[in-house]
C-alpha cells in the first residue's frame, strides 16, 4: 500500500502561478532538493517563498531565484546569495526580513492554530516599525508581536519517512523542517529512505505523520 | 599573534566549563581554538556540540554550522529544530555569544547586521543579543578607515538596545556599565589615553586596569 | 565523572517553603515519583504548583496534596483527585484552571523567552473573563493572550538521561515532561535509566541537556 | 444492542480510512470498537496510534490514554509531547473529536464541562472543540431528569461558541446549520414529532429524513 507515497508527476501537478511556498533547509543543507526541482519542471511563477535564508546563488532553494520563479520572499537572511541581493537591489523581488528566531515562531504558530506570539527579540530595533506592540497588562511589559505564518505547500526534507508520513530527522538536517511540516495546507516530503510502517520507531519519530500529507516517491 | 586570534583568544576567556556557547562567524568563530575543556558551541541551525571542521567521511551534510561548514560533532552532543534552537537562546540559556561589530554605544546598544541601506538582513543577530546571558562584541577598535566603532550613538540601524556586555579589540578590553563603559585591559606599550583617542564616548579608567598580551 | 547527576540529598536540599514547582505528567503515568518524594522528605510546605492534572489521591503527584503541601495548583484539570476536590469545597486550595493546550504552550511560553501566545481557545467561555484580549491588527481577528509561566524548580520523568543532562522519552511517559524541563530557574530530572554520555544518540534526545540541571542519581 | 453502543456505532459513522480522531471519555471512547479499518486515534497526553486496552506484559507506564488507560499502541503509531498534542488539535489535524455534552444549544454552542459552580475543570475539551474539523457530541436525547439537553441557549458554563457539527442520541441524528438544527435520523418506531417533543429549539426536518437503526 502506497499510503501518502506519490509519484514526481503527482507532485508536480500540485504546484500553480502565484501559490506561497515554504520550505525547509538553511544554508544549502537540509533542504528538500528534489522538490525543489519538481517545482522548477512544474514551469510555475510568481511564488512567494517562507523559508529561513535564501541559500547561495543556483544552489538548492537559491536554484528557484536563479530560474525567477519568486516575486515575494519571507526570511532572515539573504546575503549569502548574490543574486537574490542584486534581484532585491534591482526591485524584482519583495524581501520581508524576520528575526530568524522570530520566523521559527511564526512558522511554528501557523502550525499550531495560535494566532501570533509576544517577544522581545526586535524590540526598539527596524523590526518594532512593522509590528503590533502588545503590552501585557499584568505586568506593563512590552512585547512584539509577531503572527502566524501559513503557506499553500510546505516543502520539507527528512531523513526517513513512512507510508504513513511520520518523519525522522537527522543532526542538523532538522532545522526549520519540522516546523515547515506543520505549517501548510499541503505539506510535501522529500525524504533521504522511504522506510517500512513501524521500522522508524515510535520514539525515533520528529513529525508525526498526520502533518504529512505527501512524500515524493524513490 | 595576528590580531584576529588575540581578539578571539581573550573573548574566549570569559567562557567556563560546562558553558554552552554560540560564536558569529569571523573573529568570533576563532574563539573555540581558545575555549577551555568542556565548552559546547550552539549553532543556530539546531546543534550544541559543534566540533572542529569535518574532512573525509565525517563530512556530511547532516552536520553542519550557520555558517554552511560541515563539521565534526563532539562527545555529548545534540540536535533540534530551529524553533527550539531560539527558545535556548531567548530563555537565556547560552551562556555568552560573541559577535562581531558594526558600532557600540556608550549605552550597550549594538549595530552588527547592516550599514544603512544594506540587504542582507538580520538573520539571528536579534535574537542572540536579546536572550544571551553574556554578550561580546568581538572586534577591531576602528573601522577600516579609522574612525570609531566605539560611539555615543549607534548610527546604524541597531541589532538589539542595552544588549552588550562586554567588548574585545585588538588594543583594549571594555565593559559596559550603568555608570558607562569602563576601560579594563589595554594592549601591553598602549596606554589608556591612546584608547580614548580612538573612542567617541568618555571611558572609565578601571581602578585595576590590565595589560592584554600581544 | 558525575556531571549533573546529584544525590538524593543534594535534591532535597533544594526545596524551600513557598516555591512554585512545576511537575511533568498526567493521570499518574509519566510522572517523577522519586522527586515527588523527596518534596515530601524535604518537609516543605505552602507550595504552589504547576502541572496538567493532580492525578489520583494519594497516588504519584496526588501525594503532595495528601500531605498538604500545596496552597496553590495551576492546571487544567482535577476531577480524579478526590482530595483536591475536597480542599477546593473546603477552601484549603486556590485552584487557577487553564485548558491543558494553552497550558501547555504557557509552559512553552516561559521556557522559550517568549511573553505569550495568542489561542481562541476559550474564547466566549469563563476563560475569557481572565484573560486579557488581543486583536491582531491586519486581520481584526481576536484572540486570549495566554502568559508565560516559569517555576522555581521544574521536576522532569524522563525515560534515558545522561550526565550532561541529555534526556529521552517514551511513548506517553513523555507528555509534558519536554516543556517542564524549559521553564524553570532549576530543572531536576528523574530518568528511568542513566545512560553513559553518547548513548542516547544525538538523534534519539528529546530535551537537550542546556535546560537540565540535575539528574537524580540511582 | 444498548443505548449507549448505539449512539457510539452511529458516532463512528462519521470517521473514514486515514482520519485521526480523539475520543473523549464514557460513550465517546466506545467508537473506537465501531471504526472502519484505517482510522487511527488521538490521545491529549501525547499519541496518535491508540489501540486495545493492554493486559499482562504490554500493559506498562509508557502508552496509556488521558483516561490512564494502558493501551496497546497500533502500527504507524507516534508519540509527541503535550504541546505538539495540541498543535495537532487546534490546528485542525484531527478529523473528529467526539465528546458527551451536557447541553448543546441551537447554533452550537457546547457545554460539557462542567454544570454551574463544578469544580473538576476542563481539561482539554475547550481546545478540542475550537480546533477539530468535526466535532460531534455523542450523548442521551434528555438528562437522567427527563429534561432537553437540546436547548435554546446553553445556561452552563460553554466549552465552546458555534463549535458543534453533529449530534449523535440514542433517538435520533441532528446536524448543526446556519439555519438551525436539522433532524436527520429518526430512531426505527419513533417520529420527529417525538424527537421534537424531548428539545427546546424548533427541529428542521430533513427532506431525506433517515431511519436509525435500534
Amino acid at each position: 500500500m502506497p499510503g501518502k507515497i506519490r509519484s514526481r508527476d503527482e507532485i508536480i501537478a500540485q504546484f500553480k502561478d502565484g501559490q506561497t511556498v515554504m520550505c525547509g533547509g538553511m544554508h544549502n543543507h537540509g533542504t528538500p532538493n528534489n522538490l525543489i526541482q519538481c517545482i522548477i519542471d512544474s514551469g510555475v511563477k510568481h511564488l512567494t517563498v517562507i523559508s529561513i535564508d535564501s541559500a547561495d546563488a543556483n544552489l538548492t532553494l537559491g536554484r528557484l531565484y536563479h530560474h525567477r520563479l519568486v516575486d515575494k520572499l519571507i526570511t532572515s537572511y539573504i546575503g549569502r546569495n548574490t543574486e537574490v541581493v542584486a534581484m532585491l537591489e534591482a526591485g524584482e523581488i519583495d524581501v520581508e526580513f524576520v528575526p530568524q528566531g522570530s520566523l521559527a515562531e511564526r512558522v511554528r504558530c501557523g502550525g499550531a492554530g495560535l494566532g501570533g506570539v509576544l517577544t522581545k527579540t526586535g524590540l526598539g530595533t527596524v523590526v518594532e516599525e512593522t509590528r503590533q506592540i502588545v503590552e501585557i497588562n499584568d505586568s506593563g511589559e512590552k512585547y512584539l508581536l509577531e503572527t502566524a505564518l501559513r503557506a499553500d505547500i510546505g516543502l520539507v526534507r527528512a531523513r526517513m519517512a513512512d507510508p504513513l508520513g511520520n518523519l525522522a530527522y537527522r543532526g542538523t538536517l532538522r532545522n526549520s523542517n519540522p516546523l515547515i511540516a506543520t505549517a501548510s495546507d499541503l505539506t510535501i516530503v522529500d525524504a533521504d529512505m522511504l522506510m517500512d510502517v513501524d521500522e522508524i520507531g515510535i520514539d525515533r519519530i520528529g513529525t508525526p505523520g498526520v502533518y504529512v500529507d505527501m512524500v515524493l516517491a524513490k | 599573534m595576528d590580531i584576529r586570534n588575540r581578539i578571539a583568544k581573550r573573548a574566549a576567556e570569559y567562557f567556563k566549563a560546562g558553558d554552552v556557547v554560540n560564536l558569529g562567524v569571523g573573529i568570533p568563530g576563532m574563539c573555540s581554538d581558545y575555549a577551555v575543556p568542556g565548552v559546547m558551541f550552539h549553532t543556530e541551525n539546531g546543534f550544541i556540540g559543534v566540533g572542529p571542521a569535518a574532512t573525509g567521511l565525517q563530512k556530511v551534510e547532516s552536520f553542519s554550522n550557520a555558517s554552511s561548514t560541515e563539521f565534526v560533532p563532539v562527545s555529548g552532543s545534540c540536535a533540534f529544530d530551529s524553533a527550539e534552537s531560539f527558545a535556548i537562546v531567548r530563555s537565556g540559556r547560552l551562556a555568552a555569544t560573541v559577535l562581531g561589530g558594526l558600532q557600540v554605544a556608550e549605552n550597550g546598544d549594538l549595530a552588527n547586521w547592516t550599514r544603512p541601506g544594506g540587504k542582507f538582513g538580520m538573520g539571528g543577530a536579534m535574537d542572540l543579543v536579546n536572550g544571551t546571558r553574556n554578550v561580546i562584541v568581538a572586534m577591531e577598535l576602528c573601522a577600516k578607515n579609522g574612525s570609531p566603532k566605539i560611539v555615543k550613538e549607534c548610527s546604524y540601524p541597531l541589532t538589539g538596545k542595552h544588549c552588550v556586555n562586554h567588548i574585545v579589540t585588538e588594543q583594549c578590553v571594555i565593559d559596559v556599565t550603568p555608570q558607562g563603559l569602563v576601560l579594563l585591559e589595554v594592549l601591553e606599550g598602549l596606554s589608556p589615553a591612546e584608547i580614548q583617542r580612538q573612542v567617541e564616548p568618555l571611558l572609565i579608567v578601571s581602578n585595576s586596569i590590565k595589560t592584554m598580551e600581544r
